[in-house]
């Protein structure tokens, strides 16, 4: 019965709110990512900047005059003196550096670091955490939730204990470990130290617990091993489940910023997106807000589509109502 | 198509005792119903026979080799469980083929996409699908392939379950109430289904039900269980007519069997209420119980052996059962009759009762069937 | 193609910089065709870039040459990480004549070797918002602390609220530093953090001053310079460097730089910020390490120190390029002048000593922030607990 | 009757042990892998940085020198524990409370929905998705004291006599100094960052702004194995209200989802970094008032390349989350009922 | 204790028509059992009388007054699911418990710990134990009133759910097969319970069931649904001897009722299998059906009107059902008779039948009655 009921607007009034508390920072994000750096820092330019022009600064340096170009220049204006054939010129290389700041935000976004790369990067370092994380919990947590076995509260205590550990706290000796095997500056790197996700295993195991142990059995009777079960019964009925966890790991590794500044010393390319963001930060040197706005939006619209298609899935839900 | 032995089983959950020494041989080809009062272990001990729970003791072999340490998936054996148990994400036809999936194809060609593509499982696909299909059009759920089990109602859910365990050919088939959602109009067409399937493999089959008429029609053997134990395991007639035990009796049989108090004097001769009856013991001066099936009881006008009032009739359509309260005692008696008598027996009529002393059966005060009768014993003096 | 070398090279704050070895990269090919700068993936500031360092040392991964915060040269020597450059520059036949200032090389040289060569130096300086002070009746910049305090107040009566920002939290506490240089006293003496000396009670009173005299709220370094990018902040004290971005991005008002101010008079010396280029090479190969050595000559001299000043607000760190190349850089860029006039002045920021030299770092970084939320309000006890903690920290082998 | 069908002779020989001991050893092999990885990955460093906390090791040092308990010691005797303990657990009890009861009502409120529940779902999983650094320094831009969003707006809402008279209660006759709202117009608005008052708090708001839309995919989750039967059931037993169907089903069905929730929130409170790292590196914020336990890991360990000193915070760091955690598992865990 | 109208009752899951305007007026105190094959919609109407489920179109009246707009909660009924619902968290005693503490606590009184502090809770709290120890104990579930549902048997789950809708009164008690997984001797006591208690509340009953022993004994009448509609509702015995469809005739009545093909000749004279019947139709030429109860065959010697053969025999025990394939048909019939003739009946033996044709129920092609018959007929000429 949907019917237009008081309630129904007293919870969509408390949802609004919180969604725009929620959403006020990416509004703030969005329009940084359009407006100019001055803009930024001044705190002007409304919602969507002015969108007047501005001298791309690093294209304006680049293009600064030098002496060589002051003598070349010299028969352009005869008679002026060298300072202000250098005004003139620097007031060419500007007028040839103008951009809008959305133009300039975004394409630096793409150019100074190469955003594609690294979003591609991303997908590949979260795409193999997450399979190998699933291929490792998920047998785990069946076994911690379905198989009696002795030391099974044991190997629940070490996992619940893993889960404390804080990757903060661990990274030097793991980085240290990897780089005795050499793998520093690899995918390996970026993919080895998270494919046991205590995090996962806890989940699916929380998840497990919940399926009737007579579905378990019948899969026994059925002929299925106990790893055919894990694939063929534990994981369609927890696909919420595992959905969640999809996001959760997806979510963090896509965003881990990090692991990756800590284990990628040297090459570029093996970069994942968030230290897209770092070719922007100088500390106190200043922050390019723009163009970083602009990374960590074209960062995040991947993850949104991913979750728009994957809560399908979550509104379906499994319901175990094979069940008497 | 095995023998099925099992040898002192025990079964405790914690402290409960559930199964207490269960002994059962089931022959080859043997149907076997399992039937006693809810909660007396009959679900657990499937589940013991299939592998699923272990036994805190005893031991079974299948096909003459014990299978203590076998998997259940490699006991070979089918199973329908009390609660279903369907495969939440896949559709009717689905699970009804996983268990031939799981048996006929190997691992490659049971993957999900490029399985098909694998040498000779399009074949054995096809072959599967016909199965499923056979097996859906008997329980009469072939219009339902497609659907997933959260849209069936509570009969089509339990033909499914069936459908997924009688679909293949194991060593024996364990039923655990298969029928108890359908109505008598399936419940008979289904009976009748599993009957024929029964000959046709002639494999062996653990069928657990609370029906009677089903343990009754389709077992070779009924194996009564309570509180843990088999107190008899015969063919359905001798449990019926034969019950070495008093509980069998009474559990046997609906409306329920007429128990009346009665003893023996100093010779052995046995009176119910007072009447003396042709039949004697060959100890005397006992506490007895005479036990009589409704359908032993008949109406009489000339010298009742009981008298007593109508206090109530149940109309089944085609027989009516009659309550009895007896003169003279507490007991109530049920007596089995036609329709047509109805109206003699209105509410409150008085009626005699008499009863063939030779379908009477005596039990101890323990309830132990006493077989050691004298009969034909008209001439002894009343 | 065989006989190209490639070495490995990296940097911090790459938005700042990039543009800057974009610059020099051209002119290095055409002199050196047969040398191959790799840029690995910089680092985000100084104590990333020494971490980075260290992590590589032990995983044995690296680069040849990279460029380290000047007061971040020190560990990397101590821990034999970076590599004396004598051998180097005694083979050089006219090193004195590429214009090296003799205090420059000085921010490089630990225990009389040359471990590094300056590339990007930095000094305090201060940031005015000319509109602003004009508006209150402020013509003249003040020279001293007092008199910045007394400007606070002229400000303040004429209803600023936020007057200064004084960039106490810069990394590696060069605003400490500065003050104790301003005296003529060196922060750090053999293996002796002068925390127990007159002048740096001096100089915790200083701070006191300023932050009570002016009010100062807690902002951050970011924050400030918005705010005074904005004309919320008429006066602001911090590094040099900030120069070209605030030009970039300051509000259209009439913005100028003041040299730093003394305690009394002008100060007697200033820590030198910035980075210096150090080779930390772990090849054997000769040619390779010739390479580095060429690449870190060629950005350190000439044209190439030139495009330092020009796409930064640093100074570059040869006297050739300031005082030849640049000479007309400056008096189109006034605002980077200050720093360069304030040259003489150039003294080390120092490292502290041991193993806890970062630690000391954090627990002088902590008393600065009691003075500044208020926290502290007896300098005398503050330079008792400092100095007693530093004590305890300090190497005592 | 043929052989084949019978138990198998092969699964005959393979039979070695009963199912209980099959089941054993099923569970072992299946829970191997992640155990192996476990312990090189991550039970390798702990023990790791249990040695190294009884050395002074730093890194880039050829040797280190055992010191014993002198790396613990330290941590006790330095005034900076008390507000390391004090800034942590004040950020645990304040995010997890919220950021759970949060993530559970907004995802209850979701459910309730016919229209729009995939619009608020995404819009409340956003700050989950999106890259904390980033946003991180978005919210520093917009807590800005002269030009942030926040203060700006504060000082337009003071700016108007209605709304600066509404908020400040000074309807109701109080003066300006009675109410939070009042000082913000009188004494200008706060500082945020900077003040030692309010630092920490807006870290836990982070924090809960960032989590919560988690806890609220985890409950989603939970909630479609809740059996609609089962709300059948409520309802006819005359639960009412939605609070009473909520108590009889709902909350014992998202039992296990909500010993997940509560633990995994505790644990990422515990070891929240990002956030702080941003927004206070170094120092850990204005007085150390957001000096977290995982900032001083990272500080010690890391930025001041003491490994000895963080190793001893990881270890005590490790103590205490794990008998906390094993406290609150145990009571949840308890009082849960799996199917 | 209310009457229940339905009007046009319909439902459809997307195209499926599950239920197809369903019109049914209980009165107050009255017993209805809904019957019909599996999948027909019982469970569904079921819901939607609950307020569980929405019609699509139609409306319900309970006590006079429309609750189309009312919920669940609010219509005071009482239901027990066909899957039980048992709140898997509670014990056994809070589950029965759950709707008088919805219903006689209020929230206050309800509150975890504090609750039994609120003034008036500890006494209506000892009220209500006491009133499930009662349910509990008429269900002899009273030994497992601490554990969980998950540690209970089939049946004793089943009981529990019964506990939790009899343990109140409400204005009507909606069961949905709540005996199915009895053993039958705990059936016939649970039924008698159940119809206890109906006479004591006199309350309104709609009672979903799949078992004809409890549809015939329990039901003032019995509402015969099939396919989404309601075939016939009628006192028990009519539906039995005087069905209105030969669909109702089939599916009421175990074993099922004989069906054999007939036509009536230009006078109407009704004959079967070719012997002329002394009954005719007003109108002639039809294909007719004639059915007769198994129990309305019987043996004869002479002059039978049917002959076959004996194919099978089912022994119940009380009773045996003898599969008799006629002679010259295809069909087979099914006698009920007595144990004590199988020894006759054995396989194969050639036997002649007959029936009374006052007991045949006649049918058209459609499988509608045809209740216009002429009877004594005698004189007419075979
Ligand atoms: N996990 C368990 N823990 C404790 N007791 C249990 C458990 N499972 C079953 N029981 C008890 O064991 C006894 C036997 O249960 P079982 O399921 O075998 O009964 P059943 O004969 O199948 O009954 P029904 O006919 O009602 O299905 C019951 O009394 C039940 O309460
Ligand atoms: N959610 C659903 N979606 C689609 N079809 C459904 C759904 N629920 C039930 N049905 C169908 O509606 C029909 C009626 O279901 P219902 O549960 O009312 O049957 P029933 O008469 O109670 O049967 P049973 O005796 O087997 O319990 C069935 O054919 C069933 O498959
Ligand atoms: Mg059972
Ligand atoms: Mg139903």
């Amino acid at each position: 019965m949907t019917r237009f009921s008081p309630s129904l607007i007293i919870r969509h009034f408390i949802l609004m709110i919180g969604a725009a508390v929620v959403l006020a920072p990416f509004v703030v994000m969005l329009s940084y990512s359009l407006k100019s750096p001055a803009e930024i820092e001044r705190g002007t330019g409304g919602l969507f900047g002015a969108q007047e022009m501005m001298v791309d600064p690093k294209c304006a340096l680049r293009n600064a005059p030098r002496r060589g170009d002051i003598e070349t220049a010299r028969t352009r204006f005869p008679d002026r003196d060298d300072s202000t054939i250098q005004t003139l010129l620097t007031e060419e290389a500007n007028a040839a550096c103008e951009v809008r700041p959305v133009v300039f935000n975004y394409r630096s976004a793409f150019q100074d670091a190469p955003l594609l790369r690294y979003l591609l990067n991303g997908v590949i370092v979260t795409a193999s955490i997450f399979l190998l994380q699933v291929l490792i919990a998920l047998p785990a947590a069946y076994a911690l939730s379905k198989l009696k076995f002795w030391g099974r509260e044991a190997v629940f205590g070490l996992v619940l204990f893993c889960l404390l550990i804080p990757v903060h706290a661990i990274a030097l000796p793991l980085y240290l470990g990897l780089a005795k095997i050499g793998l520093t500056n690899t995918y390996a790197a970026l993919v080895v130290p998270w494919i046991v996700s205590a995090f996962g295993i806890f989940l699916m195991r929380q998840f497990f617990m919940t399926v009737p142990d007579d579905l378990v059995d019948a899969a026994r009777m059925d002929g299925m091993t106990e790893f055919a079960i894990v694939w063929r019964v534990m994981l369609p009925t927890a696909v919420p489940a595992l959905l969640a966890f999809a996001i959760f790991s997806v979510v963090a590794h896509w965003n881990d910023y990090f692991w990756p500044r800590i284990v990628v010393t040297g090459d570029r390319s093996l970069f994942t997106p968030p230290l897209g963001l770092r070719e922007f930060q100088a500390g106190a040197d200043g922050n390019l807000y723009g163009p970083m706005m602009a990374t960590a939006t074209v960062i995040v619209i991947p993850l949104i589509v991913a979750f728009m298609l994957a809560q399908r899935r979550f509104i379906e839900g499994i319901t175990l109502s094979g069940m008497k | 198509m095995a023998t099925v032995t099992l040898r002192g089983i025990r079964k405790n959950f914690k402290e409960t005792e559930v199964l207490r020494g269960i002994d059962l041989a089931i022959a080859d080809g043997e149907f076997v119903s399992l039937v006693g009062p809810s909660g007396c272990g009959k679900s657990t001990l499937l589940r013991i026979i299939a592998g699923l729970e272990s036994a805190s003791g005893g031991s079974i072999e299948i096909g003459g080799a014990p299978v203590d340490r076998l998997r259940a998936a490699d006991r070979n054996l089918s199973m329908v469980f009390q609660s279903y148990a369907l495969y939440p994400h896949l559709t009717v036809a689905e699970n009804i083929a996983v268990p031939l999936r799981m048996r006929q194809l190997n691992t490659a060609q049971r993957l999900p996409l490029i399985g098909r593509a694998v040498p000779g499982a399009r074949e054995r696909g096809r072959e599967i699908d016909a199965r499923v299909l056979e097996a859906a059009k008997t329980l009469e759920i072939d219009q339902l392939l497609d659907r997933k089990p959260g849209q069936l109602s509570g009969g089509q859910r339990q033909r499914v379950a069936l459908g997924r365990a009688l679909v293949r050919a194991p060593a024996a088939f364990l039923l655990d109430e298969p029928l108890s959602n359908l109505d008598a109009k399936l419940r008979v067409h289904t009976r009748t289904e599993i009957a024929e399937l029964h000959r046709r493999l002639a494999a062996t089959f653990i069928y657990v039900t609370h029906d009677q008429v089903e343990a009754m029609t389709m077992s070779s053997r009924i194996a009564v269980m309570m509180s843990g134990e088999i107190l008899q395991c015969d063919a359905p007639t001798r449990i019926y007519e034969d019950p070495n035990d008093l509980r069998v009796a009474e559990f046997i049989g609906s409306p329920r069997i007429n128990v009346l108090p009665a003893e023996s004097d100093s010779s052995g001769r046995i009176s119910v209420l007072g009447k003396g009856l042709p039949l004697a013991l060959h100890e005397g001066r006992q506490t007895l119980q005479l036990a009589l099936r409704p359908e032993a009881l008949s109406l009489t006008h000339h010298t009742p052996l009981l008298q007593g009032r109508v206090v109530h009739a149940e109309n089944l359509g085609h027989e009516v059962f009659v309550q009895i309260s007896l003169d003279g005692a507490e007991q109530r008696v049920v007596l089995r009759t036609d329709p047509a008598m109805q109206a003699q027996l209105h509410l409150g009529a008085k009626v005699g009762l008499t009863f063939d002393p030779n379908r009477a059966l005596i039990f101890d005060a323990k309830g132990q069937r006493q077989r050691n009768l004298l009969r034909a014993l008209q001439e002894i003096p009343a | 193609q065989d006989d190209t070398i490639t070495i490995d090279f990296v940097y911090p704050y790459s938005s700042l910089f990039d543009v800057t070895y974009e610059a020099i990269m051209p002119a290095f090919k055409a002199a050196h065709p047969n040398i191959n700068i790799n840029i690995r993936a910089s680092y985000e500031e100084y104590e990333d870039a020494s971490n980075t360092i260290l992590r590589e040392a032990v995983s044995g991964n690296l680069p040849d040459v990279t460029m380290q915060g000047l007061n971040r040269q020190q560990i990397l020597v101590d821990r034999g990480i970076a590599q004396s450059l004598e051998p180097f520059i005694a083979k050089e036949a006219d090193f004195q004549k590429d214009g090296y200032h003799e205090a420059m090389l000085s921010l490089s040289t630990f225990g009389g070797e040359v471990y590094g060569l300056p590339f990007s130096v930095s000094l305090p300086v201060g940031y005015y918002n000319m509109d602003l002070l004009k508006s209150a009746g402020v013509e003249t910049l003040p020279t001293t602390w007092d008199e910045v305090v007394q400007t606070c107040q002229t400000l303040k009566a004429s209803g600023s609220d936020n007057p200064i920002y004084w960039d106490w939290a810069i990394t590696g506490n060069w605003f400490f530093q500065a003050l104790m240089w301003t005296q003529g006293v060196a922060p750090v003496e053999g293996n002796h953090i002068n925390m127990d000396t007159p002048e740096a009670l001096k100089t915790l009173e200083t701070i006191k001053k300023i932050v009570d005299g002016c009010e100062m709220k807690n902002l951050s370094s970011d924050e400030a310079n918005s705010a005074f990018a904005a004309g919320d902040l008429p006066m602001m004290f911090t590094s040099t460097s900030n120069v070209g971005r605030m030009l970039t991005i300051k509000d259209d008002f009439d913005f100028v730089t003041g040299a730093y101010p003394g305690i009394d008079g002008q100060p007697a010396g200033l820590p030198a910020g910035g980075n210096a280029a150090v080779m930390t090479s772990t090849s054997d190969d000769p040619a390779v390490r010739d390479a580095a050595w060429q690449w870190l000559k060629f950005i350190t001299s000439g044209e190439g120190a030139a495009e330092v000043a020009r796409t930064t607000g640093y100074m570059p760190p040869n006297r050739a390029a300031n005082d030849l190349i640049l000479a007309d850089f400056y008096e189109q860029n006034p605002q980077k002048a200050t720093a360069v006039k304030q040259l003489p002045l150039l003294r080390d920021w120092q490292a502290y000593p041991g193993d806890n030299g970062l630690a000391i770092t954090q627990v002088i970084y902590d008393g600065l922030e009691r003075i500044v939320t208020g926290d502290a309000q007896d300098m005398e006890d503050l330079q008792q607990e400092l100095s007693e903690e530093i004590e305890d920290l300090m190497p005592h082998s | 009757m043929s052989v084949a069908d019978l138990p198998s002779s092969a699964a005959m020989r393979r039979a070695t042990a009963d199912p209980d001991r099959r089941q054993a050893s099923a569970g072992w092999l299946m829970s191997a892998p992640a155990l192996a990885l476990m312990l090189t990955i991550l039970i390798a460093p702990v023990l790791l940085a249990l040695m190294l906390s009884f050395t002074d090791y730093s890194l880039g040092n050829p040797s280190f020198n055992w010191v014993g308990w002198d790396n613990y010691e330290r941590i006790f005797t330095r005034s900076t524990y008390t507000k390391m303990l004090s800034a942590t657990f004040t950020y645990v009890i304040t995010v997890v409370p919220l950021s759970v009861g949060l993530g559970l009502g907004a995802a209850l409120l979701i459910q309730s929905l016919t229209r729009g529940a995939a619009i608020y779902k995404a819009v409340y999983f956003l700050p989950v998705m999106a890259t904390l650094l980033a946003m991180t320094i978005v919210w520093q831009l917009m807590l800005h004291p002269s030009i942030g969003v926040i203060n700006r707006g504060l000082e337009g809402l003071c700016a108007m006599p209605f709304t600066r008279g509404l908020l400040s209660l000074s309807f109701l006759g109080l003066s300006p100094e009675a109410t939070w709202f009042g000082r913000v117009c009188t004494e200008g608005a706060p500082l945020w960052l900077g003040d030692r008052d309010y630092a920490i708090w807006v870290v836990c708001f982070i924090g809960i702004w960032q989590g919560f839309g988690f806890n609220m995919v985890l409950y989603l989750a939970g909630l479609t194995g809740v059996s609609r039967e089962l709300y059948a059931a409520a309802e006819m037993d005359g639960a009412r209200s939605y609070w009473e169907r909520f108590r009889l089903v709902t909350w014992p069905a998202l039992g296990p989802t909500t010993v997940f929730v509560v633990t995994i929130t505790c644990i990422r409170a515990f070891q929240a970094f990002d956030t702080v790292e941003a927004l206070f590196s170094p120092g850990g914020g204005p007085g150390k008032s957001v000096y977290v336990m995982m900032f001083a890991i990272y500080e010690k360990g890391v930025t001041q390349n003491l490994m000895g000193i963080g190793a001893a915070i990881t270890v005590l760091f490790l103590i205490f989350v794990m008998i906390l955690t094993l406290i609150q598992h145990w009571i949840t865990e308890r009082k849960v009922h799996y199917t």
